[in-house]
């Protein structure tokens, strides 16, 4: 792999930007792999990376319908903490965020990981009681997570509007580890990473079907492309994890749903911080280019069709509007949905599947990107030992059926 | 033994500092005796004779005689309404008519609190917070029906062209009648 | 007069009004109808703006809201600023304050211009190849640094002073756009009686008919068949026309979204008048008829100021009566660019010469060009500009049939026109979802099956003549109106004198003979793209179009790539030598054009972002001095400090007072719900663990209800009032859930039972009266009902009369002290409330609110569902095994609390908990571990879901959910807090007269 | 904001209701004869398609009937609306094709 720093980006720039190599080949598909990770996303991607360079099966294909990264890693809000209550939910984030920290050099890729606090605002003495529980849980879990006042909010986010305001902040829980990530790069350096290991990204691939053979083990499978043999399949797909399963004959418990985002016109520094609000129903950073990030809610109803309505966007906008009152002149810019795959516990799967050499990691709703390396470190993990990962083990199928339910959301009504 | 039965509207205080916006008014409307019917089919009849109207079948559309209107709510619900009237007499009456029906009756009078809002620009300001189509042609004159007004459920009536009731639960009306008087402010 | 550049006559600006306004602090004149880009334009300003990656110095590119390079700032203080406005589309008024963004110390010198000495270091995504070491000094300096680099205007630093609203609205067919397609649609549209909307982002309808000159239409000028054509349609009362209004999104069923502009333009506007408007509009039928956008030429140095389009240049001479300069040069792919040429030459503009990019450019405009005696040079480009805040030059050479470039020549000029043909505006149509399909002879992506129900007509379909641009609006308009249910549209013909110009074009990067990696070409100006970075990105191995407009930023600014688009396509198409609809286009969302926050959050802010529900008692409590909390959407009175007081003192004082002698307390945000019907008992014990069947009419018994996932979902106190009537209570936050999950049940699952519901919330106000003196306090109020310890008993319900009004009398304790809750109707809810305080005076009566109600209830181990319970509790984990009825064979949740997990000895349970130190106070949500000692992660058994002072006991109490936590009783667990652990024990989750002696008094 | 139509009151905004989950997922009669497989199900697994939905909705702001809607989740349109207890209306296109 080509080496990227600044001495090579001098070098190359004297030469006109010449000799810059592709960040990645585009592979005809072979007609067999060791393993086959349906979906280039964040997830999909990083498995790869960690399956080649920590599980020595180079001999993989990655295959995408579309372009690698235009699912939900293209178009998610980029927040990144581990402040989760669970344990089984806090040691798969903060697996993640220790990743995270030291990225950019695993990759070589600068994934921008911006460690510039994530302050999550308490609106209600609920709030305050549960975002205490989640400080003290994640104190003792090793994971950093401060109660501020409301001041204390204020002096740290100097934009946001404390006072006069229909629900008045009574305080904030900061992850200063936590901030936000490049979500293209993240997708385009796992990329490239894996394929300087010799992985095979294939695009404008759709899966089409799973093949089983008579003892019901996966055989490949067929894609727009054609078939591709494989005895191991791992599915990261996303918000089209039911469609693709449903072609082996397995149904989990996930709906799809649509989530917005939206970014404002890029303005100077305005926003030091990433703030969430869930009672209120707001998410907003400023990027390096100087665009709001701002997240809405997802629609009532399932759907496929990656948009999302406007009375959403409003209800996001209003709120950002409420605890910043001087954006209320900036202007939208763009507004986008993805599709969300959401279980009933709102945590994900990645686990084996009723079928033999049949991989699922799935289930991240709102809130995956996050957890994009330490996903893909333990879903590779889970496909190479055919056993998963101690991290991993928690989140199966089964937890559904025995009523083991690892529900965050419950717990805290927190989103992601 | 103090007698209380002076009733208090949610809207008492924000009526007594209306503006006077003549495009659209804003105006309470007098306390009066509701009841909320719902039942089987075989009820209807008798609940509309008890109470003097036969209750509309029509979907949204209500009945007046006198001080006494019916609101279709839903197909098997009904808001029986008396302008001026005593609960509990009127429930009693009712009761006791359709005693031995599969229906139920409840006593909401105090549940609601109404308002009038009217003239030429009634619809237009309604729009602000209602996403119903408020043309005399889709809503027109006996209409009524429960929707959405901002965030809050209301029942919405439209007895003259341009005059609209609004009935909305006690703690959501002067939210409702508050977001209507914001937008009628261009009005002013 | 107003700048130089300004015409003698001529234009739609009214030349008598002279208005006044300052760009950079430099006060300038321009005209009634002057856009700030005409106005500056007219007094010989091009440069107006930096650019966003190099800080190159920027012009005035469009004469529309396409515009990429001519944002400023416009406000004369923040609470009024708005950054990145376009100059070409802000009107100026009397006192308008603009400023050029992105420049320090100044717009002629800005510092930031030396990345320009970086440029060849900033090719694209550069950043994602550097700045990793050392690790930390990505957050701590590269990142600050880019940062402050990029993002163009700045945020203004006060709440916005101006309201905004929104409306819904509904008709039959809405047409955007009010160029000449989209007013031959509306006049043939609402011919039919159809009621019309006609709305154009413009501050004068007419579209590209208010620069046309000669064109006639029906025997009259364009002008004045527009003022005609706008004043038919004015009067017509079936017809609004909107200017000023913005579609800028398309969501689905026919369901848009409109920005109306109403102050921003003028100097003093009318304080009652919101700032923008959002129209939510449905309608039947849509017609598009938003025109086409000039396509810029890529060539190198093809951004410095005074580089414009060339159509562009035409609105400025004629509809503003500008000249944008002296001597303008020509670079074209089409014909339309003749026509401008001639119309400047019209108004006094040198034309230096018309380079055109086709190998034989003939026909009608160019006969006419040369007729003008204008120098046409076919087969010919530019090779390079010069000048550095203002083009000076250009650089032209032949193009020969091998796409050689030959020597160049230098012509000096102060405006270099462009145009590469036009662009159909297909973004409202492919953001309904209609395909798009590329057309090779125009080069261009028109629209192809709907989705929804609309119609493309004119330019923005492809169409680009005038008259057959009308005779398509007409067409199309009525056929919206039929679609919609009217007959009876118009569909007429227009008789038009025009002449065509054809629908040439180019996209991609003209041939330039440059050094590839050398010049640079700009394709997205805003964000500083430039075909070198496009090239870069497909050498890098991005070939989807997705990739290259990520990697690039091509297509992400402001403009959203109006202008670059279709070139960037171009190029890509011509590196990886694939036609251009392989490439693909790049998702066309919403808004059409930035569209302000403040629309979206419309009236929802301060008192109103959200209802504010308040009790009939609320009033006495703000009276009282009272603090109050939010619990869902009410506002409930927290506590009632007197003078001197902080919660804590003022918590003791009440918690005192309801023990020793009499509270009183508002509950009446509790949900209520009254179940009535033959089933009800049936359906009682359907929803509810308890069993009903035997509860007796006049008694109460608490409910615990469950989701179907067997966790607790609600709880409350239930009277049967009759056999047939039962009178519900739910928490304050769970009362529309619990509703909703019952009514779903009757209609859904059990349509035959003889049961209906109706929320009773707001019909009742409640008001809890309790403690030892409670009775005492009642007894003289009520009518007809006996309170006496054995005609009412604890937990039952009695229906009479109170201060003489109707009343539901609860007898029931959430403190543990002899209690009662007097439902009485709402309206009655506070002259009762005061009536029973002042009966209770004697007596001590003191209110209390939601704390000590809290605190009260711990003492007795009642618990809260929401805080005791989080959607992860099972009736038995919350100690309410008692609650479940042991003989019904089925509940909702009942076959959840079966499976593994949920009969799992080591559930969290509820306990109480002592600190082994009585003073200490543990912090709600505190967590609770055997060893304090053991290393981080440490093993968590439970945590403290509710923790106060209790002044009754003297001491600390707390509730938890513990590991096991029954078997635990007795056992010492600790509370591991950052200044040290604290000792705790375990004991029964009950603290105060557990026999329950004192609520049976 | 889809713009739905509830059997009872004609073309609402989407305003007016609440989503009530997959449609035709009857409670078992009998749900302690299921296995914790069976009932699993039945509470957590949906079809979840891409195509034609059946789906709850509730007119909640309305008159407050459940009934049931087809809608492609695709394009999000609806193909037909139907009360709550009849069967799903069998379509030609079911999956593919989105109706107008
Ligand atoms: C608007 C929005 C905001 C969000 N905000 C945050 C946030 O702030 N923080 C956070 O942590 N998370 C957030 N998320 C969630 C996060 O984006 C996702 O959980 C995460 O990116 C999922 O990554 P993935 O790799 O699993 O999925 P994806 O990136 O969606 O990748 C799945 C891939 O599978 C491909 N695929 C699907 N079907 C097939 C097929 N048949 N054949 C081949 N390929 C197929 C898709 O094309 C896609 O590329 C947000 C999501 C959205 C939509
Ligand atoms: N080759 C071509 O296609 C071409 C190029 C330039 C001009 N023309 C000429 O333009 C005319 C075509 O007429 P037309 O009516 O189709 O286009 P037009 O450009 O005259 O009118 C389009 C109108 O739509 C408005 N608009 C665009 N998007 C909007 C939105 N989202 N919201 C609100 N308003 C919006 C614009 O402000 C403009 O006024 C013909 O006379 C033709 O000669 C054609
Ligand atoms: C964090 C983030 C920042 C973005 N910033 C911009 C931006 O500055 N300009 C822009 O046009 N789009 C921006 N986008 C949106 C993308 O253009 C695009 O809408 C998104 O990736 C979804 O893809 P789609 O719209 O092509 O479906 C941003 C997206 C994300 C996730
Ligand atoms: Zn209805």
């Amino acid at each position: 792999m080509q080496n990227y720093s600044a001495f090579s980006l001098f070098k190359q720039a004297l030469g006109g930007h010449a000799g810059w190599q592709k960040q990645w080949r585009s592979p005809e598909p072979k007609a067999e792999y060791d393993v086959i990770i349906v979906g280039a996303g964040g997830h999909g991607l990083a498995t790869a990376h960690y399956l080649a360079k920590e599980h020595g099966i180079t001999n993989v294909a990655v295959v995408e319908k579309g372009w690698l990264g235009g699912g939900n890693t293209g178009r998610n809000t980029t927040i990144i903490r581990s402040n989760y209550l669970f344990d089984e939910s806090a040691a798969l984030y903060e697996h993640a965020l220790k990743l995270w920290e030291g990225l950019s050099q695993d990759l070589n890729y600068n994934v921008m990981y911006s460690p510039r606090g994530v302050l999550m605002l308490a609106h209600n003495i609920h709030d305050v009681q549960s975002f205490k529980r989640h400080v003290h849980a994640n104190r003792l879990n090793g994971i950093d997570n401060e109660w501020l006042s409301a001041e204390e909010c204020k002096e740290f986010c100097p934009p946001l509007n404390i006072g006069a305001m229909r629900y008045p902040i009574l305080g904030g829980a900061l992850q200063r580890r936590g901030g936000t990530a490049r979500h293209d790069a993240v997708a385009w350096g796992y990329a490239r990473a894996a394929d300087a290991r010799g992985v095979d990204i294939i695009e404008n691939c759709e899966v089409t079907g799973i093949r089983r053979g008579v003892n019901g083990a996966v055989e490949g499978v067929e894609t727009s492309r054609g078939f591709i043999r494989a005895k191991k399949v791992g599915v990261s797909a996303a918000g089209h994890t039911s469609v693709i399963m449903d072609m082996a004959g397995v149904r989990l418990p996930l709906e799809s749903y649509p989530l917005q985002a939206l970014v404002s016109e890029p303005v100077k520094p305005a926003f030091p911080c990433v703030v969430m609000s869930n009672t209120i129903h707001a998410y907003i950073s400023q990027s390096d280019k100087g665009e709001m990030v701002i997240g809405a809610g997802t629609d009532a109803y399932t759907s496929y069709s990656q948009r999302g309505a406007l009375h959403i966007a409003s209800h996001t906008l209003d709120a950002i509007c409420e605890l910043v009152p001087m954006f209320r002149r900036l202007r939208m810019l763009r507004n986008w949905g993805g599709i969300v795959d959401v279980t009933p516990d709102r945590s994900p799967i990645i686990a084996k599947t009723p079928v033999p050499g049949l991989y699922v990691n799935c289930g991240w709703g709102t809130g995956g990107f996050k957890a994009t390396p330490g996903s893909g470190n333990v879903f590779a993990w889970t496909i190479a030992r055919d056993e998963p990962h101690k991290i991993n083990a928690p989140f199966t199928i089964e937890r559904f059926r025995d009523g083991i339910l690892i529900d965050e959301a419950a717990a805290a009504a927190v989103a992601h | 033994m103090p007698d209380l039965a002076i009733r208090e509207n949610s809207l008492g205080r924000l009526a007594s500092a209306a503006r006077t916006i003549p495009a659209a008014m804003l105006t309470v409307l007098p306390d009066a005796a509701k009841l909320l019917f719902r039942g089987r089919p075989s009820s209807i009849d008798a609940a509309g004779k008890a109470f003097g109207i036969a209750l509309p079948m029509e979907a949204c559309r209500f009945a007046t005689s006198g001080n006494r209107t019916a609101y279709w709510l839903g197909p098997d619900e009904w808001l029986l309404q008396a302008v001026g009237e005593d609960s509990a007499a009127l429930f009693a009456g009712l009761a006791a008519a359709l005693a031995g029906h599969s229906q139920s009756l409840v006593d909401v009078s105090h549940r609601s609190d109404a308002f009038a809002l009217s003239g030429p620009q009634a619809a237009y300001i309604l729009n602000h917070g209602c996403p119903l189509d408020l043309s005399l042609q889709t809503f027109p004159v006996g209409m009524c029906t429960r929707t959405i007004f901002g965030k809050a459920t209301i029942m919405l009536s439209r007895p003259a062209p341009e005059v609209f009731h609004i009935d909305a639960w006690r703690s959501f009306a002067p939210y409702v009648w508050q977001l209507l008087d914001e937008a009628r402010s261009e009005l002013a | 007069m107003s700048g130089r550049f300004r015409t003698p006559s001529g234009g739609r600006v009214d030349r008598r009004r002279t208005i006044r306004f300052t760009f950079d602090g430099k006060s300038y004149q321009g005209f009634e109808g002057d856009t700030l880009a005409s106005a500056l334009l007219a007094n010989g300003v091009h440069l107006v703006g930096r650019s966003f990656k190099y800080h190159r110095p920027r012009g005035i590119v469009t004469a529309g809201s396409d515009e990429p390079n001519a944002l400023v700032g416009v406000g004369v203080d923040d609470a009024h600023y708005t950054p990145n406005l376009r100059a070409t589309q802000v009107e100026i008024y009397d006192g308008l304050v603009a400023e050029s963004q992105n420049r320090w110390p100044s717009l002629n010198f800005d510092v930031g211009a030396v990345n320009e000495v970086f440029a060849p270091f900033l090719s694209a995504g550069f950043y994602y190849k550097t700045f990793m070491w050392p690790r930390a000094a990505w957050a701590k300096l590269y990142e600050p640094l880019i940062r402050r680099a990029a993002g163009l205007g700045r945020a203004p630093e006060q709440p916005d002073a101006d309201r905004y609203t929104q409306v819904y609205a509904h008709c039959d067919v809405l047409i955007v756009g009010a160029g000449p397609a989209g007013l031959a649609a509306a006049l043939a549209t609402s011919a039919s009686g159809a009621k019309v909307f006609v709305c154009d982002e413009q501050a004068e309808m007419g579209g590209s008919l208010l620069a046309e000159k000669t064109a006639v239409i029906d025997g009259l000028l364009a002008a004045d068949w527009t003022a005609k054509a706008l004043a038919d349609l004015a009067a017509r009362t079936n017809v609004t026309l909107m200017p000023r209004t913005t579609a800028f999104g398309w969501y689905p069923h026919n369901f848009l979204g409109l920005c109306e502009r109403i102050t921003d333009h003028v100097a003093k506007a009318d304080p009652k008048l919101p700032r923008e408007r959002l129209w939510q509009v449905r309608a039947k039928e849509v017609v598009l008829a938003t025109g086409a956008l000039e396509r810029p030429l890529v060539f190198p140095d093809n951004d410095r100021p005074g580089i414009m389009m060339a159509e562009a240049a035409r609105i400025y001479a004629n509809r503003f009566g500008v000249k944008p300069g002296d001597k303008a040069l020509i670079f074209t792919a089409c014909d339309s660019a003749y026509r401008a040429a001639l119309d400047l030459k019209a108004a006094g503009v040198a034309i230096a010469a018309i380079a055109d990019l086709r190998a034989a450019p003939g026909g009608l405009w160019v006969d006419r060009a040369r007729a003008a005696g204008i120098d046409v040079r076919a087969a010919t480009v530019v090779t390079g500009t010069s000048g550095r805040l203002r083009i000076d030059s250009v650089s032209l050479a032949k193009l020969g049939p091998d796409g050689r470039t030959g020597a160049s020549e230098t012509i000096a000029c102060d405006l270099l026109l462009m145009s590469g043909g036009f662009t159909p505006s297909v973004h409202l149509f492919s953001q309904s979802r209609g395909k798009l399909v590329y057309d090779e002879a125009l080069q261009a992506y028109l629209p192809g099956a709907s989705v929804e129900r609309e119609r493309s007509v004119g330019a923005c379909r492809g169409i680009s003549d005038l008259d057959t641009v009308l005779n398509d609006g007409a067409a199309g308009g009525s056929g919206a109106a039929q679609a919609a249910g009217f007959a009876g549209a118009l569909g007429g013909t227009f008789a038009v004198h025009t002449d065509s110009v054809g629908t040439d074009g180019f996209i991609g990067v003209t041939p330039h003979g440059g050094h590839p990696s050398k010049t640079r070409a700009w394709i997205d100006f805003q964000n500083d793209v430039t075909a070198k970075d496009v090239k870069l990105a497909i050498r890098e191995g991005f070939r989807s179009i997705e990739h290259v407009k990520r990697y690039t930023t091509t297509g992400m600014a402001t403009d959203q790539g109006k202008t670059s688009n279709m070139n960037a396509l171009g190029l890509v198409s011509e590196t990886l030598q694939i036609p251009v609809p392989q490439v693909g286009l790049t998702t066309f969302r919403p808004p059409y054009t930035p569209t302000t926050f403040g629309i979206f959050a419309g009236q929802s802010r301060g008192d109103l972002f959200d209802p504010l529900r308040q009790t009939p008692i609320h009033d006495w409590a703000v009276a009282q001095g009272a603090v109050f909390e939010d619990v869902s959407l009410w506002k409930r009175a927290h506590y009632f400090p007197r003078a001197g007081e902080d919660m804590h003192a003022a918590v003791a004082r009440e918690c005192k007072a309801t023990r020793q002698a009499v509270g009183i307390f508002d509950a009446t945000t509790l949900g209520k719900i009254e179940v009535v019907g033959k089933d009800a008992a049936e359906l009682m014990n359907r929803m509810y663990t308890n069993a009903w069947t035997k509860l007796e009419p006049g008694r109460l018994r608490y409910g615990v209800m469950l989701r179907e996932d067997g966790f607790v979902m609600d709880d409350g106190v239930v009277g049967r009032m009759a056999p047939d009537r039962f009178h519900i209570t739910t928490t304050t936050g769970g009362a529309p859930r619990v509703l909703a999950m019952m009514e779903d049940y009757i209609q859904t699952e059990w349509p035959d039972l003889d049961v209906w519901l109706t929320s009773t919330t707001e019909e009742w106000a409640v008001i809890a009266v309790q403690g030892p003196l409670a009775r005492k306090v009642l007894e003289p109020l009520v009518e007809d009902i006996d309170l006496s310890r054995e005609a009412m008993p604890h937990m039952s319900v009695r229906e009479g009369k109170i201060c003489g009004v109707p009343t539901r009398l609860f007898r029931v304790s959430f403190t543990g002290e002899l209690g009662f809750e007097v439902n009485v109707p709402a309206g009655y809810g506070r002259a009762v409330w005061e009536a029973i305080f002042a009966a209770g005076k004697p007596y001590g009566i003191t209110p209390y609110g939601t704390e000590t109600m809290h605190v009260l209830r711990a003492e007795k181990g009642f618990i809260i569902v929401g805080q005791e319970t989080d959607g992860t509790v099972t009736p038995d984990d919350a100690g309410l095994s008692w609650a479940i009825g042991k003989a019904k064979k089925d509940f909702v949740g009942k076959r959840s609390l079966a499976r593994p997990a949920m009969t799992a000895s080591d559930r969290k349970q509820l306990v109480g908990l002592l600190t082994v130190n009585p003073k200490t106070v543990l912090e709600e949500g505190a967590q609770i571990v055997a060893d304090p000692a053991q290393p981080i992660p440490m093993t968590m058994l439970g945590h403290v879901t509710s923790s106060y002072w209790s002044t009754t006991l003297d001491r600390s109490i707390a509730l938890a959910l513990v590991r096991g936590g029954r078997a635990r009783i007795g056992e010492r667990l600790s509370v591991p807090m950052p200044d040290g652990p604290i000792t705790v024990e375990l004991v029964e989750p009950i603290f105060y007269d557990p026999k329950g002696a004192r609520l049976d008094a | 904001m889809l713009l739905i139509t509830c059997p009872h009151c004609g073309p609402r905004a989407e305003l007016e209701f609440s989503y009530g989950g997959e449609a035709h997922i009857a409670r078992p009669i009998d749900p302690t004869g299921l296995d914790d497989e069976a009932w699993a199900t039945f509470l957590y697994k949906r079809s979840n398609p891409k195509g034609v939905h059946a789906e709850r909705w509730r007119h909640l702001h309305g008159c407050g009937r459940f009934f049931n809607v087809l809608r492609d989740t695709i394009s999000d349109t609806i193909v037909t609306t139907y009360p709550a207890g009849q069967p799903r209306p069998a379509l030609p296109s079911d999956g593919k094709e989105n109706a107008r």
